[in-house]
């Protein structure tokens, strides 16, 4: 691991409480943070990592507690007051600026200037030094929302990082990166604990964990269940303080009988569009997974879109059940029921300011049409429901969405295509910030999909995932299909084989615009 | 690149509608016409400036007329009746509305309520200040009036570059420093991306947004001393109106009123183009009054449209959140 | 700003069941000062047929911007604007005047109506098409609707004697002026409209985040062009009314500036102008607010160049008593931040 | 060459039926004198005039008619004109004195004169009753407005008996001229104390002689009108005995000026600094009423 901790805390939260009206999300929360230790902060969707951390950094008031660095109290009313004080944070929603430059996103607040004035080059000579530390090779002067969110991800991170803080809190920064990026990530963070700073990591992905932490804090439901040694902590027993239950070992290999009927719902030819993705073939049977992989910027997201019909293909044909068909506008996909579940949660996903239900109950009320309201007890039922079938939390409906943890969020999308009974369903990252509990449930989940006769699409990162539901892998590189693996030809390596084949160079212009 | 388009996209329309009407008209293509059009809108120039950065930052400021109103009629009885010297007077009411700008700042800032609204009370309350102040217009006979407003940089062909031509270009060169070249200039742009990813990024979104409406207001106040030289006096009602002026300026020029997405050197073309439509309608003269309004719209269309054309209206997937309107 | 990332933002915070509280309270205290300026402020009589008093007085002037808050409301939940409404009052006011000597009633109130309705759609097809910002692409119709007024009218006064139309003006239904009937009806059908159908929860899902929702296979544009097309509809509404209540067109001033009213209308009615949550029946009460304001400073006698400065702290006072920062003072609303957290 | 002159014409706007009247009026002379005059409408916005004015010398137009929306600030570009070797001449209103030498002539009625005509009517009529006036100005900052006020106040001041009891602004709107007087009658016990009421312009009369009907009370008879203005919808008016008394203010003010350009450019006769148009007073016991009305009909009011 890195550097030995020394012993005498250098962030000392105790007995931090925090209730957002009735609500109390925190109880007595008590952390310790050591210079020069990574620290690994985890627990369930909505367990209270996140606000914990808002607490601390100044973006939440906390009702109760203290917060003291490096022996001195600390009370920062604004993340820039926690800057100051030493507290350099990335948190979980991707909080740069899109339409500035990268350059700009990496130094807003610290640009070299001179007599005043912004020294433009001299910034992006440093920027460029910064990312390339973390594999990445991009240009510094395009706005930053022309790059995928995996790149804005790590430039949040590299901005953070070069804060030259003593304390560096990172809140699920690997969520949206690829193994190769994490790797990356995993180094810096090393290096960094090994210079002295305390490093505070939130993530869902236990191997990261047992990777780089040296020890462990729990928190279930707002509550500290405890902080062990990483060491001395075997996985399973980790998952039990998580989840305050034992999960039962998710079985791999396919879901549905072999001998199911391959009939065939979706059939794609020659589908692309250009600056986006080349022409590709696809097919889609009934009851069967699909999974796209590839590195970051490949163009998977690209690819799914086209299929539903989020953005329009200059190129190739769409068949479902063998009759030709317009797929040139979401309505369109919704209308011969496909289903597609954004990568990009907070954007194109949900409504931040309606109700967990009227997200739900969205798309099914588009499909029906404007003249045909849900009526508000159906409403209800169906959010219930959903609520209940994916354990959304907190089990309110009437919450605005924009109030639920990150996982929850995504939870509560699902549901939404759900609800329309598609035929086809399209899930982009559909487990990217969620807990292992409901990691497992949402892998269950698709396996009883595509058992009752869906035909799924999903993009994923995390290959191992994919191996164990995908009957076929689809791998992109460099918005080209690469290769198409079927039944035992599945596994990681053969995955990691056909993204890698010929040319190590892809991981290099990951997240290349396009 | 992005962001250059529109302004490039948008010169070219400025010069081809001059070319056009230097066509039509034989007087048209002269230093005189464009002498004109820089000095007759050098207010709507300099309150286009605060515009832009209150643009930027995702923000609006419908004050701005009145506080030209204000300022005309403040300096006209400070001077004209009180006797107190121009100097003095214009730094003055350049505090006066630079304060105003901050109080409103700090009204959205810390309260929380929408500028628009914010704003529009203040365009009330300046506008019924200059009421109080005076009803009648007020004549300023002041020596440095007369100095500044006879000097004029003369071209060939009978055009003059104005004092107040040359002030307005001169305050366009500073805004763009500040905007494009400071940092606070960035922290606009950044506002304007996400005021709470600004926040969480640490920067100081409070102290910048009262300095945007700030300069705003200033702004507004020198446009009002502009107007009080170009007028030579001060009237309660100069000035209804220009907020919008401004706005359609800015807009035009490129910038997006979902904020985050802009340049001055846009606001200066959209300017010139609304001066252009302006003078033409002057120029044709045959147009009665309301064929005057139609065309001036159509004319705004006509720009606009092209513009949007140009640059690609059609419906692209842009994974700038903040910058898809 | 912590409010804005992952706490309800303002417009959430209209939300709490008593969100419309600080409305009514504010129009009720604004009514009890015109009480306090003129004590007969509350007295009700019939004339003619028709109650007489301020109170109706207040309802009558105010039914043209709150019919203008029907549309606008419902444009600024998409998250848009729509300046031209004044200008569209204008046409269609011209319009009516001019044909109702001459042509029965139907067809004069159909001509206005659906004149204001292409300008609506005109308007939606500029935003949801070529994409041009809303208050530009309003800012056009805005300063060429008048003209188009004025050529109706060729700038002078059209006078009518038409009954028909004039009854918009004196005409009543048990004594209540046909105005106010007009508009209360017509608040009756928008909300119907609204949410009787799907289109309340697709306009709030556009105006919150018009991506996704078009992700979710909401068709944006068609909305976009709707709310528009509805609030030109309701402002042709407002110009019948106008022009029948002097009993002819004045295209010059009809409806000058009236755009600003109802937008202000609409947000003391705790409609945010980011879009998103809305509410009709806040908007008109809004409308009420600023016309009780109006005619109490008409009865106050005080000087005309008093008006403004009145208007204006008014109107501030009125946002200060529902700020939810101010609120968040108060009662700890969710997501405030406690400023004073040191322990 | 008095033949084809090329006239700009600074208008102020299209606020009202009158300022139509006046723009037909002055197309309808330069048509008769086979002149040829460029309009420019400036909305209410002197920034406009001035711009109209800089655009009128760069296209070195004959002459320029201005019709000045404020008194002050017209030194600078007047005096480009003067250097432009081009007249100017003053329609319907005056600017500030200091600028006398700036044009070449002011065809302008007397405001405050107005005003005047209009208070000694009332004087007439009221003799030595008690009379309570309600007052509906016109814009708050129009300098119209200030003077018919100023006229019409100085005049009743002298008579003890009558008083100003309320005054407040109708922006010279019909709808507003009603909604103020609506407030009026409410404020005066159903308009039992009002014994008459004065506007600024005929528009806002119309619209409160509407208000007092809607009120029950008989608008020229229970309470007295006059104001100013005189267009056609007033003589309706008053022919239905619904108004007293209105004050003319002639639309053609272009005329006399096309004669004293033509005969300046002519032959360089300089016209008197000031051509005043009469202020004639109409009232509804006039017998040319319909007479007066039929001419007016077609000017465009
Ligand atoms: N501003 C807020 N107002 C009300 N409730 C909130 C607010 N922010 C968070 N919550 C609630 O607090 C709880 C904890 O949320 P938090 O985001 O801290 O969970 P988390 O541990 O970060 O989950 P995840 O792993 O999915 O990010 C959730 O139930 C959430 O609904
Ligand atoms: N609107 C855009 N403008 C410019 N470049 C874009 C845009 N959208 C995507 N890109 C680029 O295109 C590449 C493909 O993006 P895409 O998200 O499809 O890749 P991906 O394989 O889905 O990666 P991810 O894991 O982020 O989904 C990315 O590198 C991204 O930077
Ligand atoms: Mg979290
Ligand atoms: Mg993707």
């Amino acid at each position: 691991m890195s550097a030995t901790p020394d012993p005498v805390p250098l962030l000392e939260i105790r007995g931090l409480g925090k209730s957002f009206g009735s609500i109390r999300v925190l109880h007595e929360v008590d952390l310790l943070l050591r210079a020069g230790e990574i620290h690994a902060l985890l627990g369930e969707n909505g367990a209270g990592k996140s606000t914990l951390i808002k607490c601390v950094t100044g973006v939440h008031g906390r009702d109760a507690g203290t917060v003291r660095l490096g022996g001195r109290d600390i009370a920062p009313r604004t993340t820039e007051e926690a800057l100051a004080a030493g507290l350099a944070t990335v948190y979980q929603e991707v909080n740069l600026l899109p339409n500035l430059s990268v350059a700009q996103n990496l130094y807003l607040g610290r640009q070299p200037t001179r007599f005043g004035i912004v020294q433009g080059a001299a910034m992006r000579r440093r920027g460029a030094e910064l990312l390339r530390g973390f594999g990445l090779d991009i240009d510094l002067s395009r706005p930053l929302g022309s790059y995928s969110v995996a790149v804005q991800h790590v430039c949040a991170i590299a901005r953070a990082v070069d804060a030259q803080a003593r304390v560096l809190i990172l809140d699920e920064p690997t969520a949206s990166l690829d193994s190769h990026e994490v790797e990356v990530l995993l180094g810096v963070m090393r290096q960094l604990a090994g210079r002295g700073l305390a490093i505070l990591f939130v993530t869902h992905f236990l191997d990261q964990v047992y990777a780089v932490c040296d020890r462990i804090t729990v928190l279930r439901n707002g509550r500290l269940v405890g902080e062990r040694a990483c060491a001395a902590l075997p996985r399973m027993e980790l998952v039990r303080m998580m989840l305050g239950r034992d999960l039962e070992e998710t079985v791999s290999g396919r879901a549905v009988a072999e001998g199911a009927t391959r009939e065939r719902i979706g059939r794609f030819r020659g589908l692309g569009r250009r600056g986006a993705v080349a022409p590709f073939d696809l097919d889609l049977h009934r009851g069967e997974v699909v999974g796209l992989a590839g590195l970051l910027g490949s163009g998977r997201t690209e690819t799914v879109r086209l299929v539903f019909g989020a953005d329009k293909p200059d190129a190739g044909r769409a068949e479902i059940d063998d009759r030709p068909v317009r797929l040139h506008s979401p309505r369109d996909g919704l209308r011969h029921r496909l289903g597609y579940c954004p990568e990009e949660r907070k954007t194109e996903g949900i409504v931040a300011e309606l109700t967990v239900r009227e997200n739900i109950v969205l798309a099914l009320q588009a499909r029906r049409g404007l003249l045909r309201p849900i009526p508000r007890r159906e409403q209800d039922e169906i959010a219930r429901r959903f609520i209940r079938l994916l354990d959304i939390r907190p089990a309110d409906p009437e919450r605005p969405i924009g109030l639920l943890s990150g996982g929850n969020q995504q939870k509560a999308l699902l549901a939404r295509w759900l609800a329309t009974e598609p035929r086809i369903l399209i899930l982009d990252e559909p487990t990217r910030g969620i807990d292992v509990g409901a990691h497992a449930e949402i892998i269950r989940l698709i396996r009883e999909l595509c058992a009752d006769g869906l035909a799924l699409l999903v993009v994923s990162s995390e290959l191992d995932e994919i191996v164990t539901y995908a009957d076929r892998v689809v791998v992109l590189r460099d918005r080209v299909q690469v290769a198409s693996l079927e039944g035992e030809a599945i596994s990681v390596s053969s995955i990691l084989h056909a993204i890698a084949e010929g040319d190590g160079a892809a991981s290099a212009d990951a997240g290349a615009a396009a | 690149m992005n962001s250059r388009l529109p302004v490039i996209v948008t010169t070219i329309v400025f010069l081809l509608g001059f070319a056009g009407c230097g066509l039509h008209f034989p007087h048209f293509a002269s230093t005189r016409v464009v002498g004109n059009l820089l000095t007759d809108n050098a207010y709507l120039g300099v309150m286009a400036v605060g515009m832009t950065f209150v643009i930027i930052s995702g923000g609006i400021d419908l004050s701005v007329g009145a506080v030209l109103g204000f300022t005309t009629v403040f300096l006209a009885i400070a001077i004209g009746r009180l006797g107190i010297p121009p100097l003095l007077a214009f730094v003055l009411v350049l505090l006066l509305a630079g304060a105003f700008g901050a109080a409103m700042g700090a009204l959205i800032q810390f309260l929380e309520m929408p500028p628009f609204i914010v704003t529009l009370a203040g365009m009330f309350l300046a506008r019924g200040a200059s009421f109080l102040l005076s009803t009648q217009s007020i004549p300023v006979g002041a020596p440095l009036y007369d100095t500044l407003n006879a000097f004029a940089l003369h071209l060939p062909g009978g055009g003059r570059l104005t004092f107040i031509t040359l002030l307005m270009l001169a305050v366009f060169a500073g805004g763009i420093v500040l905007l494009h070249f400071t940092r606070f200039g960035s922290y606009v742009y950044a506002l304007g991306g996400s005021r709470a990813s600004t926040a969480l990024m640490g920067i100081p979104v409070a102290r910048t947004t009262i300095r945007i409406y700030a300069l705003s207001g200033l702004l507004a106040g020198l446009s009002g001393i502009v107007f009080s030289l170009y007028t030579s006096s001060g009237y309660s009602l100069s000035g209804v109106g220009n907020e919008l002026d401004a706005i359609a300026a800015v807009v035009i020029g490129g910038t997006l009123l979902s904020g985050g997405v802009g340049t001055l050197f846009g606001t200066f073309v959209g300017v010139l183009i609304e001066g252009l439509i302006q003078t033409y309608i002057t120029f044709d003269g045959t147009l009665s009054s309301w064929w005057a309004k139609i065309v001036t719209g159509a004319l705004l269309f006509a720009f606009i449209a092209f513009q949007r054309l140009m640059s690609g209206g059609g419906f692209r997937r842009s994974r700038a959140g903040a910058a898809a309107a | 700003m912590s409010a804005a990332v992952d706490a309800p933002p303002r417009r959430a915070a209209w939300r709490v069941p008593r969100k419309a509280l600080p409305q009514l309270a504010a129009l009720l205290a604004i009514l009890l000062l015109d009480r306090a300026v003129s004590p007969q402020f509350f007295h009700v009589g019939l004339s003619g047929g028709r109650l007489f008093g301020s109170l109706i007085d207040v309802l009558n002037h105010g039914a043209p911007v709150a019919m203008l808050s029907l549309g606008m409301v419902l444009v600024i939940a998409t998250g848009g604007i729509d300046l031209s409404v004044g200008a569209v009052m204008a046409i269609s006011g011209a319009l009516a005047a001019s044909l109702a000597d001459s042509h029965p009633l139907p067809v004069t109130l159909g001509a206005a109506l659906a004149v204001g309705l292409v300008c609506g759609v005109w308007n939606g097809l500029l935003v949801a098409w070529l994409r041009i910002q809303p208050i530009v692409a309003t800012l056009i119709l805005m300063v060429a609707g008048r003209g188009v007024a004025q050529l109706i009218t060729e700038g002078r006064i059209r006078t009518f004697s038409s009954h028909g139309l004039a009854w918009f003006g004196g005409g009543s239904v048990l004594g209540v002026p046909a105005a106010v009937v007009v508009t209360a009806a017509a608040t009756v059908l928008t909300l119907a409209l609204v949410r009787g159908t799907a289109l309340g929860l697709m306009v709030e899902a556009t105006g919150g985040n018009a991506r996704a929702s078009r992700l979710a296979g909401i068709d944006t544009r068609a909305m976009t062009v709707a709310v528009y097309a509805w609030s030109g509809l309701c402002a042709a509404v407002a110009g019948i009314l106008a022009a029948a209540d002097i009993l002819g067109a004045d295209a010059n001033n009809a409806g000058l500036y009236l755009e600003l009213d109802a937008i202000l209308a609409v947000v003391i009615g705790g409609t945010s102008l980011l879009g998103g949550r809305f509410s009709i029946g806040l908007a008109v009460v809004g409308a009420l607010i600023i016309q009780a304001m109006n005619t109490g400073i008409l009865l106050s006698g005080l000087p005309a160049e008093f008006n403004l400065v009145v208007k204006a702290l008014v109107v501030l006072a009125v946002l200060l008593a529902q700020s939810p920062r101010l609120k968040a003072l108060g009662l700890r609303r969710p997501g405030a931040r406690a400023t004073g957290a040191t322990p | 060459r008095a033949e084809g002159l090329v006239v700009g014409f600074s208008q102020i706007g299209s606020e009202s039926g009158w300022r139509a009247a006046e723009t037909t009026v002055t197309k309808q002379d330069a048509k008769k004198n086979g002149d040829t005059v460029k309009i420019a409408d400036a909305q209410q916005k002197q920034e406009n005039q001035i711009k109209a004015i800089r655009s009128f010398i760069a296209q070195g137009v004959d002459g320029i008619f201005l019709a000045p929306v404020v008194a002050t600030g017209w030194h600078q570009v007047l005096s480009e004109a003067r250097d432009a070797k081009i007249p100017v001449i003053l329609l319907d209103r005056d600017i500030d004195p200091a600028d006398k030498p700036l044009y070449l002539t002011a065809v302008t009625s007397d405001s405050v004169h107005e005003g005047a005509v209009a208070g000694d009517w009332l004087v007439k009529t009221v003799g030595a009753k008690p009379c309570n006036v309600v007052e509906i100005e016109g814009t708050v900052g129009a300098s119209v407005a200030a003077n018919r006020k100023e006229g019409f106040d100085d005049e009743v001041k002298k008579q003890p008996n009558i008083k100003i009891i309320r005054s407040e602004t109708g922006d010279f709107t019909r709808s507003q001229g009603k909604q103020v007087m609506e407030s009026f009658i409410k404020a005066e016990n159903g308009g039992k104390n009002i014994c008459a009421v004065y506007a600024h312009n005929d528009d806002m009369m119309i619209g409160a002689i509407q208000a007092m009907k809607e009120a029950g009370l008989k608008p020229g008879s229970d309470i007295l009108t006059v104001s100013v203005d005189s267009v056609p919808d007033m003589f309706r008016a008053m022919i239905a005995h619904d108004a007293n008394a209105t004050v003319e203010l002639t639309p053609d003010m272009a005329g006399p000026a096309f004669v004293a350009l033509g005969a300046y450019k002519s032959k360089g006769t300089v016209p008197p600094k000031w051509i005043e148009t009469k202020s004639v007073l109409h009232t509804s016991a006039d017998g040319d009423l319909q007479q007066v009305l039929d001419q007016k009909k077609d000017l465009g009011y």
